[in-house]
């Protein structure tokens, strides 16, 4: 059954130095406030997995946390680069991260695999691409039927998966609605999973097919309201677009960078 | 009359004509989605949108920022994981039209949205395939838009992210389950298409004003003109008004947050 | 887009003699009413896959439909044997039919792999189990990244998916609630369909993520108000328990078998 | 006070019993149906059962009759596609207890549901695997009920459906990923539980009244008794009162129809 813990003893309690992280929440519902919070308790040596890096591991690379990031998608969408993972691409600032990239088919197979406890999943993928130059967990096999040749990768299999949902029951079961990306997966696919939510209520008025992971499939929940913000969470509050489009200016520099992340991470706490 | 335009209105425009009514497309965001979404607004109302959030046969009211922005999947019919949106819906073969940009695209139509320069070292890290690697494959053809240079026209890219025709033209050849790839590329000057031989991209038509010298000094390698090559009409009255909306909507809804 | 029909012609113009055919809903929702209209028009030759054959397949077995049987389960749930499918298996009554069996994991990742385009799918199973000597569409084959040994299964890719759901929009739309069981999935394998609905409504009234079909992955779609009885429809009408008994004492019996498809079903005609 | 109570009563409160509250049980149709929800009603209402029609954690009112009845789904917290059900919640490994019945079990607890007599000729024909043979591999251990007989319990089962420890016993060894396999059987007779060298089924108690001599003649092989046979405790009051109340509510709704 789900623990209900603070954000804070959640964080300190299940994420360890030298983890593999995947923080998910496919444009809506990525969880911000967990990532500022593993920002504020200096986490290192962290290899983080997420399909869209994000604004949220821009920063959490730019505070120090990372040192190898696997994706498909590491831009600020829409709006253009993520500063600060170019910049630990390109200039190994503030340290050097290796990087694992897949097309973001493979990767959405991977976790499913994962979640499917099954050791890699196989797509129609990666045909003519270069990427299976550069990333040795994507290898060909032949379909035993047709002997046609398909991509197979490595599943993923975090040690421990964060995301963000609109809320739970007191039991600890979680709904997830809108935008559901790939949350039920890397929560299966992961050892242990931090769930922040918006809210904790008596009933989470769930359609008879809704999104809801069960307590028992859960390690903790931390109520975080707005802890989606900037993304947004259906229902609740919107993508703040115009932080997004902000947030190229902030992160360019690497001065303005540590002020915002001094002024809006490490001198505010967890709620 | 003759309108008033730009260079980059002129390219969603043609880009939106593109597509018709018929099509299910799989929504690449920026520049595709711009077009895609003007196409729904004007002549194809019923073209059915998909992007890869999982929101499917969506009608947003403004632009979408991101790929996942909460109005993409409230006016969606439904929304599905994203293994589902990529296993079902792409590779299931149910998507007629994928439309894609990107950064680079060499003369084979591949594309590169991986960085510039080194693997290992890059001069320029860009952000990666994202969903392009496999509705390149999956979607039964592939329209690609993107502003014409010399530093996004080149010979070959220097990383093949997402396969055209792959570096010798004949990476589709022979493999089952394939997609038949970009049949067109179209870009701020003029509508490129693939020889059908050779693979290799040709201007077909020049967008009004556009010279054969000016698509020449802005692409990377020695490009072929059509022997019939046609001038795009220029966009509508009507084309632009719904465009100039569309943007002014978006752009006073993303400022307009906090 | 679908197309709508009425049940005579969708099943005359889309299901032919000699078709592969999957008649899908996993205890709810089964599409009797197209079941029954197969009967009546006497196609011939069908291979009819199934997860759980139930009495929908029983009685067109025993009507001389069924050439051969695909399926994981082929009971009356909680009453007993499929009579007619024995007799047929037994006594080649009324004629002999082939079958290829599956467990129910391995057929739900045969559909899944249909559905997501592939020539198949990849689960731990079938270890220690007689069932792949007697089916040549498992094999064994070996993870790339770790050497493990997992069951291959070819994919489920059927002519043409049956399934019943609970209502179209005006539009072609679908919608599927409750059980859903492998209702989206063989409808996204197949090369047709024909979805029959309780009703045809102007809004589908369905949550945002709701287990919609869209009108473009639909053939055709036939009104068929208790068209899954005595299966049930969720929100409609209850399963009947009482007749799923009552079945084991008609299909016993080949004249009363006879008598009552008779009477319920050759004298009956499409809604 | 001694109470009356048939052996099917015996058999499905000593099933109930074998189930806590900290299980998530993947539910098999007919006996463990009843066990499992007897279990729930009385000492363990917070386990979590699952019925692989996708019904998770579901408390239905009546004993279901079919794998799928409406009542399943709408008592449970959330109802999936089957091809989720068996991926993600079985085959991912979050299954403590799969419980299942079976037509024939032999001396290693191989379980028999396809036929009796040749495959391609059969003598009699069973509905087949179903969810068991995953079930029997992926959950991390196996409840089975059965009645007792001759004909159910052979010393090698005519097809071997879903594995026990195989045909010699060792069938798990050295297999990665798998679960322990079944770890008890519950009878109308007594409670068996595999030999933890040899894997064959040995018999640890017997349920009031029952003699060793009844067992050895129900049984198909040469039946080893546990050094310290134990009796299995009668049902209580409670028990009874609510397997009976279960049952005749089940009887009434499943009648009610039509």
């Amino acid at each position: 059954m789900a623990e209900f813990l603070s954000l804070r003893e959640a964080v300190s309690r299940y994420i360890n130095d030298g983890d593999t992280v995947a923080m998910e929440g496919f444009t809506h519902l990525i969880p911000f406030a967990a990532g500022h919070e593993v920002i504020r308790q200096k986490k290192r040596d962290l290899t983080l997995i997420r399909m869209t890096p994000d604004l949220v591991y821009d920063q959490m690379i730019g505070a120090g946390c990372a040192k190898k990031l696997i994706f498909s998608w590491g831009g600020n969408p829409g709006v253009g680069s993520l500063h600060r993972l170019r910049d630990a691409l390109e200039n190994e600032w503030p340290n050097s991260i290796e990087i694992l990239e897949h097309s973001h088919a493979a990767m959405a197979c991977a976790y499913d695999a994962g979640a499917a406890g099954l050791p890699f999943a196989v797509l129609r993928g990666y045909i003519g691409s270069d990427l299976p130059k550069v990333n040795d967990q994507i290898k060909f096999i032949e379909c035993p039927f047709t002997g046609e040749q398909l991509a197979a990768v490595r599943s993923v299999r975090p040690d421990v998966a964060v995301i963000h949902a609109q809320r739970a029951d007191r039991n600890g079961n979680v709904l997830i609605e809108g935008i559901i990306g790939i949350q039920k997966e890397v929560v299966l696919a992961a050892k242990r999973s931090i769930v922040t939510v918006e809210e904790v209520v008596d009933d989470l008025s769930a359609g008879v097919n809704a999104c809801v992971l069960p307590s028992w499939a859960i390690t903790a929940i931390a109520e975080a309201p707005k802890g989606a913000s900037p993304s947004y969470a259906l229902g609740y509050y919107e993508r703040d677009n115009a932080f997004y489009k902000e947030w190229d200016g902030i992160a360019r520099d690497r001065e303005t960078f540590q002020a915002w992340m001094k002024a809006n991470v490490f001198e505010k706490g967890a709620e | 009359m003759s309108l008033d335009f730009t260079s980059s209105e002129m390219m969603s425009v043609t880009a939106a004509r593109a597509l018709n009514n018929d099509m299910t497309c799989f929504v690449g965001i920026g520049l595709p989605s711009e077009a895609a979404n003007l196409a729904r607004l004007t002549h194809a109302p019923d073209i059915t949108l998909i992007y890869e959030s999982g929101t499917l046969q969506t009608r947003p009211d403004v632009l979408p920022l991101s790929i996942g922005d909460g109005d993409l999947c409230e006016s969606a019919l439904t929304t599905v994981s994203v293994p589902e949106m990529f296993r079902y819906w792409l590779q299931g073969g149910h998507i007629s039209v994928g439309f894609l940009g990107t950064a680079q695209i060499d003369r084979y139509a591949n594309l590169n949205t991986t960085l510039i320069g080194d693997y290992r070292a890059p001069k320029v890290r860009l952000p990666g395939g994202g969903g392009a690697p496999e509705i390149a494959t999956n979607a039964k053809e592939v329209f690609i838009t993107l502003k014409h240079s010399k530093r996004t026209f080149v010979k070959d890219v220097d990383f093949l992210t997402t396969v055209g025709f792959g570096r010798d033209g004949k990476a589709r050849d022979n493999l089952p389950n394939i997609g038949r790839g970009p049949t067109v590329v179209i870009t701020d000057l003029c509508i490129l298409k693939p020889d059908p031989e050779s693979k290799e991209l040709v201007v077909h038509q020049l967008h009004p004003g556009v010279t054969r010298e000016d698509v020449i000094n802005a692409t990377g390698w020695e490009i072929r003109f059509a022997d019939e090559l046609g001038t795009t009409p220029a966009p509508t009255a009507e084309e632009l008004e719904v465009l100039r909306n569309l943007k002014a909507r978006t752009a006073a809804h993303h400022a307009g947050q906090h």
